[in-house]
């Protein structure tokens, strides 16, 4: 199985969420998270002082998936999320050992 | 009490030529100033203010995202203090400088010219006047607030410098004229008969309608009925309601101008015309989706305000119940069914509430009025009659407000331009317009 | 000043049978209307209004979890639009109908009857006389604002519709029977000489009792003792509390029903009793857990408030700084100790803060009005007396509202119910009674 | 007229020997107790009550991290609480307890000695008086407010109890004296013919030099400079802005003590010159910066409030829209470059807007009298004699709080401590301080 | 070592916060997360516009564990989270190559 | 490449981003979470309910670096986040398999 973490836009999540259901999404989990890359942040004043902001707002979503589905969810939020603007985001790939259903006690691809 | 009644819209009849006036009866009777209609009048013009800033700043703002807060409350205060700055330029002279024009009031008190401590505006009762100051003072604010009310219609979207452009020009093209010939003597809606005792045509209705032309002709927010756009402090949009509710005994008791039973009459149809509208537009949700929501108590917090406003001072607290008990299904069918129907993206209900609600009070004054009905109306009150002459005063102030405030936004428009970038749209006004944001931790 | 400290219980006295007393004086001499008086009354009226919402809904929605802070604002917000509209159909009646009843004042007002712009209500004072109206709509606001109080003892869990329905009741068969006793002429208690200046029997214990019951009937929330349940927003409450600070001029110096020198003494009261109570319940957090809390402060100030409610009118400024300084300890010890000893979960402390914060103001009454403490009692005012006429003013309500509430909950949940499911409890009220959540980014 | 605008800084004088006068003119013409003026008291009262909490908590508290909220709030109110009583014990006695002394106003009133609701207070009209107790509630809430704003100077790491002692050695050393220097008959500042009519230099001056005492004297907070500190909910502060110009109402005009004429110029021009200052912030910041911010205007806001306070009784209202233009650029300013230039952590910027701004009203009061320049001076009115006694009136205030600001800051060091510790800073003093959290979940 | 990321409903956290103390964990990292799933969310109607929820309120805990530690500490959350409803989460392990304590530098099973 | 997840003191974000700009770290991922541990957290009292709060506010970073830079970000957070003090946090470095840049679809180091 594998663990995939994406950092993408905030207004590409409903969207990303409905396209991994459509090819067999079963769960995920969403963090809104400050962003830190190549696109900028800004500059807030208040009164004259002067803030710069350096994270930019992400979500980040977590998803378990069965090895076979891997590359069709990657390939999936990529051209969902895409913009082809700087901050589209990043995907990150792990290994994941083992998953388990809390409320079943079910293991490996069937907890997903 | 006819006499007294059909006097209400006359008030407002002797404030154009008043400082001769004054000059006039010093020879008979001195006019009397009370010092409980001063401070009255004193205690109505803050709460009006309070309407605006806090709270109408803090209703339309918990209804936007998080990302706009700040746009909202900036455009509701910068519009109000600008409108002020020109009140005593030559709004006021506008509206109420003394001139004989059906339509608006010239140029005699530009600059507030020859106003002084001395100087004294009528009342509804002969021989009883206030300080000038303290009439300009109560009309300013209902000047610095209908231009707040249209925000609603463009929430999340407009462009800063184009707001502000275009409520200066708003106020000076169509409210200051439609006040003159709503409120004074030789004003043409006065002039009809028309009863709108705290402003509901001038404020609501005129500020409604363009409302409406501004969200017709700006279009939707970017995802628009696609993105969640659910409001993003429902605690601070319950908040703002009540202080409108807090505020608006200034606006309809305190346009009574005196400190007399009419002016606790419209206090009372103030309380109960409102209570009622909440409790049916409770009713209507719990009916229609199966539970009264926080927004539509709100809703109908506000809708029952601005039902009540022009009949306040003339509806008996039994037909100030059945108004509100009326207004609300109305303004919820509108913002329901009748929006998504047509599809435009009038963003906080401004024509929904203020422009259907208005209509409603309007052309409710005219029937509620009736003696018969617990109204205030004489002996020879004809309902049918009332009504008409209510109903043209509606559509007078439909087509002014409707295309003149649509010449207004184009003009707006090529001056300053009306939208903002879509990206910046996407960041939020308060970043992109303002250069901060509502919340940290 | 005997005799007009003793009057002072005794204003409403006349009000029963104010339209025919009316009639009677005009004969002799017409009774005056100050526009001063009026417009104090229309602006304490509104303030009343201003300590409901926003300010009650703050004070009180701030303590719960953000999942349930709609539905308080809510009950506050829809318990006050339906008590005044119940109000204007019999409430008024049955509490200042006319009738000789000690117990109620009969159907004699239903709906309003007989009132119009020309009738008065009688003041304090011989020959002063106010609009009806705004007698009307101030006593109202009374009415909205004390079956609210209620809520915060079953909130986070009880149904929106039993609380609406119990509220009616509530209203119906405690609140305008108490105060009518307490406030008219022809009342039970108050022809007992008990001094309630403001309503801290007829609002606080009344309400208080009623609290503890609902408490104690409902049970405690799902994971009381267990999750933490800490304030959403303390801001928020101590926005409410110093609202309700703000509001609470108007409802003790207004219950003066003129702007004299004895208002004057209510409000100098309603600022130190409660500044004092602020300072008090600092003190003893500091004593016994090392730090003052915003909590702290936010309850002492209620608690001050309460106390002085009965006594604004005949305690001087220091005997306020001593009610003050004595009734946060009292309250102090029973939200902590005596509650936790009990186990209930009176969530919000209705009865530690209102109760028996009434109740030591009740007494406190009772001894401050005396000469030797800066008191307005007369030289043969006898504190004993006095007190014991005072406790059994408050046993008369305890008993009324323990026992009747106690009914009026059992007929609720047989008709609506009364709690709402535990998993919807879990998932917060907002989502599940009204369908919206207050926060969205 | 001249006599009249004269007579404004006179007011008070009368106030010091008030109860001996009473008796004297009682035998002659018995005065005048008018109700529509006790209304306007008590609500002015109440008004500026409410600046101060939830006001200036809200104005304040905003501009802080959350992990500070709290802390702002509790200070805020805790000082209001604990000056009240202070001020009934002797505080009253040393502003206007009737000595001959220019410097204070003897023992004669501690604990209100012989104040009874037959007393009364003068008012600038001869005849016309005030039950006594609603002027002690008035001038109470100054007092109240006064050592509130300071806080703003020492916000995020001042020790609370120090907080609290400083406070009651602030008001006794530095305002009551002031207060009586400037408004007494027998005051010092008073007897120059400076004008100041409703608290510029004893509230704002006064306040604004003891922060920036403050501020040097404690050094900047952990992080400063380096850390984000910006506001945690400006949304909070705008909040409380408008609750504060709300709530200047009752001060500006509420200093008039009656409801004249006069009183409602007052009112105008807190309207106008506020109006004035908001729109020159931002546009002083679209000019610099591009963008004009909700902070912005929330600085100028207040800053107009500033600079009107002692001019509201004098100035015409174009003079009051002068000024509001011309305050807002300077404390933009000060707060901006003055104050980064010398890098002292005023941290919430009292001494640059209220400071600065009540220096720029006080010597704007000077000038914008002149009846050349629409005010209400008389012909022979000279802006350069009176600019003079200004600029005396405030160098005096500069020098007496400053001093003795900084006396008190190190005596209070001495006794409890002034700061928190840095780990106790870095968490906050919500918890540290008081052990709770602003916000949960 | 093995990291160990569970999604729990969020009023069970301080239970099992609790009974992994017992087992012997010293240390976690809590974040509150929308999560996705099989457990449906709601809808919203703000003044007709209607807004479809479709994620959960839920709790995430991150735990980095000795390799000994670990199945205790599966099965501890497992039976503590459980309410047998749906939307109990998920457990989800990884392997862990390092972990380091910053205070003190130690590293492996020491730094947890 | 790694995934080095880190939990530090909120107060020293700024200062860990900056060192770690400076190795050559081009992204990263921010989220506030609440830490358990040694570090113990604090009591709440709200009108005599007493509330513990077991977690201590953190922050928590994600970065996906190249094998090569793992280490240099591992010490350099390790001494810029020091503090001597209990609670200074952790870091724990997993293993990453893929990496890849929405926009362009880069993947492996490059797209880091
Ligand atoms: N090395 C990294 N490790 C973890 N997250 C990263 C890394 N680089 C980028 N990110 C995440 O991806 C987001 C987008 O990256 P950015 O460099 O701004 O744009 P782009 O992906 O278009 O090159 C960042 O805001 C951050 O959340
Ligand atoms: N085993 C663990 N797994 C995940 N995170 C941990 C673990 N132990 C500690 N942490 C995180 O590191 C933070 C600091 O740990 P703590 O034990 O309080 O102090 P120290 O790191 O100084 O020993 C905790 O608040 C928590 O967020
Ligand atoms: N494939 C997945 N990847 C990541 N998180 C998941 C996944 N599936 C479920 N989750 C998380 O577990 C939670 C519970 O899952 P859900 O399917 O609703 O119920 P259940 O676990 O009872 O089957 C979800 O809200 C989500 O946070």
């Amino acid at each position: 199985m594998k663990y995939i973490i994406a950092a993408i836009k905030p207004y590409k999540l409903d969207e990303v969420r409905e396209a991994l259901t459509a090819v067999g999404v079963r769960g995920m989990m969403v963090s809104e998270i400050k962003g830190f890359g190549t696109q900028s942040g800004h500059t807030e004043i208040y009164r004259g002082a002067e803030y710069a902001v350096n994270f930019v707002p992400k979500v980040k979503i977590e998803i378990a998936v069965a090895d076979t589905l891997a590359d069709e969810v990657i390939e999936t939020i990529r051209k969902v999320a895409r913009t082809d603007k700087i901050g589209d985001g990043k995907i990150f790939v792990l290994d994941l050992e083992q998953a388990l259903r809390v409320r079943t006690g079910e293991t490996g691809d069937d907890a997903l | 009490m006819m006499k007294k009644a059909m006097g209400i819209g006359g008030l407002f009849a002797l404030l154009g030529s008043l400082p001769a006036m004054a000059q006039d009866t010093a020879a008979e009777v001195a006019p009397i100033i009370d010092k409980g209609d001063v401070t009255w009048m004193m205690t109505a013009s803050a709460l009006v203010l309070f309407m605006t800033v806090p709270g109408l700043a803090l209703f339309y703002g918990g209804l936007v995202r998080s990302k706009n807060m700040l746009s909202v409350m900036m455009q509701t205060t910068m519009i109000a203090a600008v409108v002020m700055i020109v009140w005593v330029l030559y709004g006021y002279s506008f509206a109420f400088g003394g001139s004989t024009s059906p339509y608006w009031g010239g140029l005699g008190k530009l600059f507030l010219a020859g106003v002084t401590p001395d100087s004294t505006a009528a009342t509804f009762t002969d021989g009883v006047v206030l300080p000038e100051y303290v009439f300009i003072a109560f009309q300013m604010t209902f000047a610095a607030i209908t231009p707040g009310l249209i925000i609603g219609a463009f929430a999340e979207r407009a462009k800063f410098s184009g707001v502000l452009l275009f409520s200066v020009l708003w106020v000076t093209f169509i409210y200051f004229p439609i006040a003159h010939m709503v409120w004074d003597g030789a004003g043409l809606i006065f002039n009809m008969g028309a009863i709108d005792f705290a402003g509901g045509t001038v404020v609501h209705i005129n500020a409604g309608v363009a409302a409406l032309v501004w969200a017709l002709v700006l279009g939707p927010r970017v995802g628009f009925g696609k993105d969640n756009m659910a409001p993003h402090s429902m605690t601070l949009t319950m908040v703002g309601a009540a202080m409108l509710w807090f505020g608006w005994f200034g606006f309809n008791a305190g346009s009574n101008l005196e400190a007399t039973s009419g002016a606790t009459l419209a206090m009372l149809n103030t309380f109960v015309c409102t209570a009622a509208a909440i409790v049916s537009w409770a009713l209507v949700e719990t009916i229609t989706r199966g539970k009264a929501s926080g927004l539509g108590a709100a809703s109908g917090m506000v809708a029952g305000l601005v039902a009540i406003t022009p009949a306040c001072g003339t509806t008996g607290p039994v037909g100030a119940i059945i108004l509100g008990l009326a207004v609300s299904p109305v303004c919820y069918f509108f913002v329901t069914t009748v929006k998504q129907k047509f599809g435009y993206d009038d963003s906080l209900d401004v024509f929904g509430v203020h422009g259907i609600g208005g209509i409603v009070g309007a052309i409710g004054t005219g029937i509620l009025m009736a003696p018969g009905l617990g109204g205030m109306g004489g002996e020879d009150f004809a309902i049918g009659a009332q009504v008409m002459i209510q109903i043209k005063a509606v559509l007078i102030t439909l087509l002014w407000s409707g295309v003149g405030s649509l010449i207004l936004i184009y003009i707006t428009k090529a001056i300053t331009g009306i939208r903002v970038a879509s990206d910046d749209e996407r960041q939020g006004l308060d970043l992109t317009s303002h250069g901060e944001s509502a919340y940290h931790s």
